[in-house]
């Protein structure tokens, strides 16, 4: 494989994967080295700075991740203006709603619950003390499983994750029911 | 049993005839009627001996391929005066016309496959959620309830459900007509015209479970910013809002 | 504004937005005119295939959206979950072919052309957002009005409806014609 190769996947990649991506990851996928593949992003940085490209490469520790430059945050700001009323509390209790109910579970499945990125609901949850990781999923990635504390428990007034209420509690439509099993007992 | 599977592959009886005139290499322009009709008919039994679902519409064909047959056995009678036209004359013709028109879709529905397979092969970045951050209330976990998290569980339920019945993805993103800050205001504004308001009166004129939601969370938040008091005198008893006094 | 700029933040748009955005929506936040915003665009899906980038940029009507290139498919797979979604059935595409050709148009005339019910795969069409109502016929019953979505144009890697293939290519060809009446007044 060519560099103009590697660094087209390589941006492919990223891109689909969205959050960082290890190095190691990355290089087992090329099937090139990691110090190969490590100069290569390097390089890739240097280029998307100097390019005046939208986005750019951050690296954070050995793991990348594609962002949108700060310069252009008040455009990015200015195009998602009407989703401003997303209250943080709002997003942050359905991502806890979904953890408890299913825990334990990877970022990616209440991503695909929500249909959405939670990376900032998880992190105020996490800090919160209301949910924590309980291990990683053994798979790519190893992305790491996520389930509630025993601050949760308290915070909500139960004295066990038994005490949830059971889901068919919920007042849906019976046409709503059936889907909402599905998305949360399927697996 | 491969037969079975072949037979049951036919996607009605237009499928079925097209893969007879193929198999034949029958000029699609002159099929023998005799023959189609026959072997057509024999697809059928086989289709009911091996406990297929024949569906009216193979029935129906069966009928017309029966008419058809019986019509050219009558001899043309032609007329001088009357100019008659080409599918009074040949009682294939309408036959032929669907067959050609049908074909032509199928021939698309294989281009379409191609151009799917491609696409399948794109893959999209999931939408980022993006939260233009607040100061966040220190205590916000003590007044959090039950009802909370079971409001938060059922919205992303349900909004999952208008993605799948209104699956266009970029009006999704948008659909949220009813935002937290406005509901907030909106209460902020009875309550500062009536004083106490009844919870139920809320909602009363809310048709929308969207809206009723998002209400919901505002008069939450309200509570949680300490704006407004509620109180319940009774059990299931209707909850009474009150503005706190601001000291 | 110039170009170089424009084209930076059109990029960082498209990055942070990551579902179809439209047009309007871009030349409203750059505050430059529509056309000049389209022409940018333009010039930018070039250039991303040409420079052998790892992404480009996709349209479909009046909407942009980044993907990954299909080149880079077996890469991406082997990062990510192969995507399950097992395409559609031939009578949903021999469906979907009707629609996308004659919209608006009711079931009754679809099941006219196919000479089948096809209540199940216009159901399967909705839910896969490939199909969608757009009104009904003023006659008795009702009944409603079929067309493509835009999910519809980018599922089959279309930029317009002006892209379907040519129906034409596949309607007799003349000489055809001429045969079919030969053998039809012979008889």
């Amino acid at each position: 494989m060519n560099e103009d190769q590697m660094r087209s996947v390589i941006e492919a990649l990223l891109f689909a994967w969205s959050d960082p991506l290890a190095l190691k990851d990355i290089a087992k996928v090329l099937e090139v080295d990691e110090k190969r593949v490590a100069e290569v992003l390097k390089e890739m940085m240097d280029d998307f700075n100097y390019n005046k490209r939208g986005i750019q490469i951050i690296k954070m520790n050995d793991h990348y991740q594609l962002a949108t430059k700060p310069e252009h945050y008040d455009y990015v700001q200015k195009l998602l203006e009407p989703k401003q009323n997303k209250g943080l509390t709002q997003a942050a209790l359905e991502t806890l709603a979904i953890i408890a109910y299913k825990q334990p579970i990877p970022k990616g499945e209440i991503e695909g619950i929500r249909g959405v990125k939670c990376d900032k609901a998880i992190a105020t949850l996490l800090e919160k003390d209301l949910i924590e990781e309980k291990g990683r999923l053994e798979k790519t990635g190893r992305p790491i499983l996520y389930g509630t504390s025993l601050n949760f428990l308290k915070a909500f007034g139960l004295n066990s994750l038994k005490d949830l209420p059971p889901i068919s509690e919920f007042q849906l439509l019976s046409e709503e029911e059936e889907e909402v099993k599905d998305i949360l007992f399927k697996k | 049993m491969a037969y079975n599977v072949k037979l049951q592959a036919f996607e009605g009886p237009f499928d079925l005839l097209f893969h007879l005139i193929e198999k034949n290499e029958i000029d699609i322009y002159d099929i023998p009627i005799n023959q189609v009709t026959d072997q057509y008919i024999s697809y059928i039994r086989q289709m009911e001996s091996l406990d297929l679902e024949i569906t009216s519409e193979f029935l129906v064909m069966a009928a017309t391929l029966l008419e058809i047959k019986s019509k050219m056995l009558l001899p043309v009678e032609v007329v001088d005066h009357v100019q008659l036209e080409i599918e009074e004359l040949d009682p294939r013709h309408e036959l032929v016309r669907k067959l050609l028109e049908y074909k032509k879709y199928k021939v698309v529905a294989e281009v379409f496959k191609e151009k799917e397979d491609l696409s399948k092969k794109l893959y999209f970045k999931p939408r980022e959620e993006i939260i233009f951050e607040q100061e966040e209330d220190a205590h916000i976990l003590e007044n959090l309830e039950m009802a909370d998290l079971l409001n938060a569980l059922e919205k992303v339920l349900t909004s999952k459900n208008v993605k799948i019945k209104e699956k266009n993805t970029f009006h999704q993103m948008q659909r949220d007509s009813f935002t937290i800050e406005e509901k907030i205001i909106e209460i902020q504004k009875i309550l500062s015209q009536k004083h106490t308001i009844k919870f139920k009166s809320l909602f009363e004129t809310l048709s929308n479970r969207n809206e009723m939601i998002t209400t919901f969370l505002a008069l939450l938040e309200l509570i949680k910013m300490k704006e407004v008091a509620v109180k319940q005198d009774l059990c299931f008893s209707d909850i009474e809002i009150k503005l706190k006094n601001i000291t």
